[in-house]
């Protein structure tokens, strides 16, 4: 049995159903992350686990107790807040230790575990400043050390990198991951922005209209995603259609040319099925001539480059469509100039068939 | 030229507010004839009238801000807690002293509970006292509603509340140490007003013939010379501290400023 | 149970404000013995006094409002712009007719403006009509300011000027065309405001000795029986239709109600 | 002679000096952002172009004519804000019209060029609007209609994307780029978005402390960063210390294995130099045995590894320090687990060298 378990889950505001039938078992020590659109249920799974709000059917249980009906104050969990919610007439060293003393630690302790707290988020000398004397990521870190301090059971982050600067963003992510696997603290994380479930979570949980799409580690929902929603909302996608020759054989021909995918098709012969592609598993050979025979090429022509710094994203238009691809930067080859007649090359065992 | 312009309109207003104010200084310091003195605020102290007057004012605006105090924070609290919905209503309700002339809510008042009615508060000192500070608790509700909905709206509530709900605080902890605190300011800037309010208050006071303040400074407008001058200045000095006091501790809640 | 407990606390706050007005309601209409009438009220319309008292205060309200925006819109909106640093001292500026006793303001006139001074305004009747309207500019002052204020903080001020200056506007054009039709409604819930209590205003026209509909309303008070609240009951309307004219052009400015 | 032209512009606020002796030439049709920190003069720099700050010293002009002095109204340019600034009671379509009817233009000839440019931006419905029914993007882009509709001489753009959600940005960049081609207007882009300037601009100007610090192209700028500053401030940077064998020949040690630098090096022989890696242009070897003779390689140890989606970023321990690098991710292949040995290649071409 898990530690943290959320049985057929059920949440609706008056006719509105917000979470429909929501399982999941979360290890200890383990860290998902609940990705989605707004509206598709995922705080308000988190606040039912937070107490927030109370489960219309179903069950919350931490570490075997069931927690289902107990007050927020009586759950000993960790919050973290998308607008920080330090409270601001305390200082960093009293907000952090703000849980400890209702709690009745003693004063002697409740700094030594502040001190600790502070050196774990790296501002061991900020203890006696205002909140708002802080920058938005400080505050946030702060926010952290605050939930954490009381040694909760388990620790909720509803969105904590949304309000802060894209830089900040990127190494607070790492920060948070580094901490919660320091703690080994249950960790269940609310996001709407993919590359933080992807880049952080041992598991993401990818909802979509109060229901879980697919659970699994970031590289499995990436690579395999198990409906077109999950292969589209993660990622960018590319789209081909392709007609199919040998269903069990996997075999399919794209714009004529045959292809072969590594398993099975589910349609019958002739059928058009879609085929979807990740950027990054196309690659582009500038020189045609180069192309072996029996490799699969798409002749194409460059219709955009954007140069994002380590990685050149290249739009090239084909008879099957426009096609994005990922280039990594080079310095001794400069992208492709627009216009340029290219050929794309992808294997048959990185194609996704998109039921 | 604009920059002129724009700091001679300021200063325009300041005389127009100032210039009344320093005449009257002026006047209630020259009782003694051919010298200045302060004959004419000695004669203000010492006069018994004055003496029970402003101490009944006095009293009246503290009993008045207690009664705010306990009825607003509360209900503004709850209602942007749990009946955001309601904050319309609320406003509109908090904006129909200003509109109402005090005129028409004492008539209301002395029409309702008068000496043949069901309550008959007007027939005892002590039941007109009471409907005075009811009076003066509806005259001050504006004030006193907007400056803690302002203080509240300041922090962001719902998410403190919930922050320390999680961290094992009752509704008690989270009110005490954590919303009262940040409202604080707030709360006591909405009392001053009040207070600057009811001491200066005459329409009220008069028509329920209360020995108030206010009603004794326009008697002895009608009656006396230099004095009236002397009253109004004390009075000025006295609300001027009140604004005084409102600044202070706007400025002395270090942490609720914002670096922006 | 909490929730029952704070519908009880509004419906208790409801009855407060809404009891007195009732009660004078069904009093004004018991003046023919028996039944009900309007006989109050076709008495007090008849009353050339209420006429004449009433047509001056409308008159003194239209012009304070008029004074009013003149001065107020293009300061605040100046100080906005240009003098930000300014905006606290404007604050403390306008809070100071809410906490100086109207009494004081009227004392420092009469002494300031009286016959024997350099600028005798009280030696003639529109002299002391022109002084009454500073006095009611200054009483509205707050509300005019922090209506208007509040309506120009509502829209992004300078990126709005420089959007339509980069488009080719002229001050002129950026004031007509972008700015006054966003603070309208700021500006007549200002009116409005201004409207209702230069109507209601006592103190002011009492110690003025001027014929306005305030002091009417007093000495009505203590003549006559019935009169009073019909008064009473047709001021309540009045403002009553002020506060939904405020609300009215809050909803009809349908492009400043923002989503969610 | 430039289009646009700014000659050694200055500009200081009592005695704070913003802007020092800026100077810029913009083609007839060029997209030039301007890249650096908050507080480097970029906004200002733009501001004196649309005439709301008048420089301390130095000329503006337009296709020849000097209009260091006109007043904003009196420029024809078009500006787009951070903060959409919107007439909000004014239509969508009077908000694109505003600076034609100003500009006198009749009634027709408006409402055919407000259609043409809600054609434009893709809005060619939401004429009757008012901006709060429309989202932020749609605001943004109403706003770039409204710049453009009166054909001004120059486009500036303050920072338009930072207000709105990142896959918004993110689409309306290449919108906003495509509609500056078909247009050809010159337009000057702020930002301080590294990824906006370079996937947008024909030339980037890294601008600190008042001062352009290098002009070019994107991928000039990012691999052959002039100064310290911008290669730190553009992309990521992993840094090495060297030790020069032969300055001439470009020869250096990096813990104690030889590599050799395209070019000479501006170091006496043992001397210690930066050197400056990129994390695409490292590779990892996850197979030790696979590395021939004469490549250079690092060993390393796998510290910590972030699936993003397309893109894996993995942070390696060497001697030298740690070493941030990116992988494409490969459908076939999970990332390296952490504490892995691997080994780190690296070519000497692809190596920056630090001044």
């Amino acid at each position: 049995m898990a530690y943290l378990d959320l049985t057929a889950l059920q949440k609706s505001f008056g006719a509105n159903q917000v979470v429909k039938s929501f399982d999941l078992g979360v290890a200890k020590g383990e860290f998902v992350s609940l990705l989605g659109p707004s509206g598709c249920g995922k705080t308000t799974v988190l606040r039912m686990v937070a107490g927030f709000e109370t489960p219309t059917v179903g069950a919350i249980k931490i570490d075997g107790q069931d927690v289902t009906h107990l007050r927020p104050n009586q759950r000993n969990i960790g919050m973290v807040f998308q607008a920080y919610a330090l409270f601001p007439n305390l200082t960093v060293a009293q907000n952090v230790g703000f849980g400890l003393k209702i709690a009745g630690v003693s004063a002697a302790e409740t700094a030594a575990r502040v001190a600790d707290m502070l050196a774990l988020i790296g501002l061991p000398d900020m203890g006696a400043r205002y909140p708002f004397q802080l920058s938005g990521g400080q505050q946030q870190r702060v926010a952290l050390a605050r939930a954490l301090a009381p040694r909760p059971r388990v620790l909720l982050l509803d969105e904590p990198l949304s309000a802060l600067d894209a830089k900040i963003r990127v190494s607070l992510r790492a920060e948070i991951r580094d901490i919660q696997r320091k703690l080994g603290i249950t960790t269940i994380f609310v996001t709407h922005d993919q590359e933080e479930a992807l880049s952080m979570s041992d598991r993401v949980v990818v909802m979509n209209g109060g229901r879980a799409e697919q659970v699994g580690a970031p590289f499995e929902i990436y690579n395999h995603p198990k409906t077109r929603f999950v292969a589209q909302f993660v990622g960018t996608l590319n789209t081909l259609d392709a007609i199919v020759i040998d269903p069990a054989g996997g075999e399919v021909t794209v714009q004529g040319q045959p292809l072969r995918l590594p398993q099975p098709i589910a349609a019958l012969r002739g059928a058009t099925v879609g085929l979807a592609l990740r950027p990054e598993v196309v690659h582009l050979e500038a020189d045609t001539a180069q192309i072996s025979r029996g490799d699969f090429a798409l002749p194409a022509r460059i219709a955009a480059v954007q140069f994002l710094g380590a990685v050149i994203r290249v739009k090239a238009e084909t008879a099957a469509g426009e096609i994005s691809l990922d280039l990594f930067n080079r310095p001794d080859a400069p992208p492709p100039p627009l216009g340029a007649e290219v050929a794309l090359r992808f294997r048959g065992q990185d194609v996704i068939v998109l039921a | 030229m604009k920059r002129i312009l724009s700091w001679a309109a300021i200063a325009v207003g300041v005389v127009y507010f100032f210039l009344p104010l320093v005449g009257m200084l002026e006047f209630s310091l020259k009782m003694r004839r051919g010298e200045y003195s302060l004959d004419a605020y000695r004669s203000v102290m010492g006069d018994p009238q004055f003496q029970a007057t402003f101490g009944y004012s006095v009293l009246m605006a503290c009993l008045t801000i207690v009664f705010g105090v306990l009825v607003v924070v509360p209900t503004v609290f709850w209602v942007r807690l749990k009946l955001p919905r309601l904050r319309p209503f609320m406003e509109f309700i908090t904006l129909l002293p200003l509109v109402i002339p005090p005129i028409v809510i004492v008539f209301g008042y002395i029409r309702l509970f008068n000496t043949s009615s069901w309550l008959p508060l007007t027939g005892s000192a002590l039941g007109t006292d009471f409907l005075l500070m009811c009076g003066y608790a509806v005259l001050a509700l504006p004030y006193m509603y907007r400056a803690v909905d302002t203080g509240l709206a300041a922090i962001d509530l719902r998410t403190l509340t919930e922050a320390a709900q999680s961290l094992g605080a009752g509704w008690i902890t989270v009110l005490a140490r954590v919303i009262l605190p940040n409202v604080l300011v707030a709360v006591l800037s909405g009392a001053f007003l009040t207070f600057a309010i009811v001491i200066g208050e005459y329409v009220f006071a008069a028509l329920l013939d209360r020995p108030a303040f206010g009603p004794y400074l326009v008697w002895a407008g009608g009656n006396k010379a230099y004095e009236p001058a002397a009253l109004a200045v004390m009075t000025f000095a006295l609300t001027w501290a009140c604004m005084m006091l409102i600044q202070l501790a706007t400025k002395f809640s270090k942490h609720t400023r914002m670096p922006h």
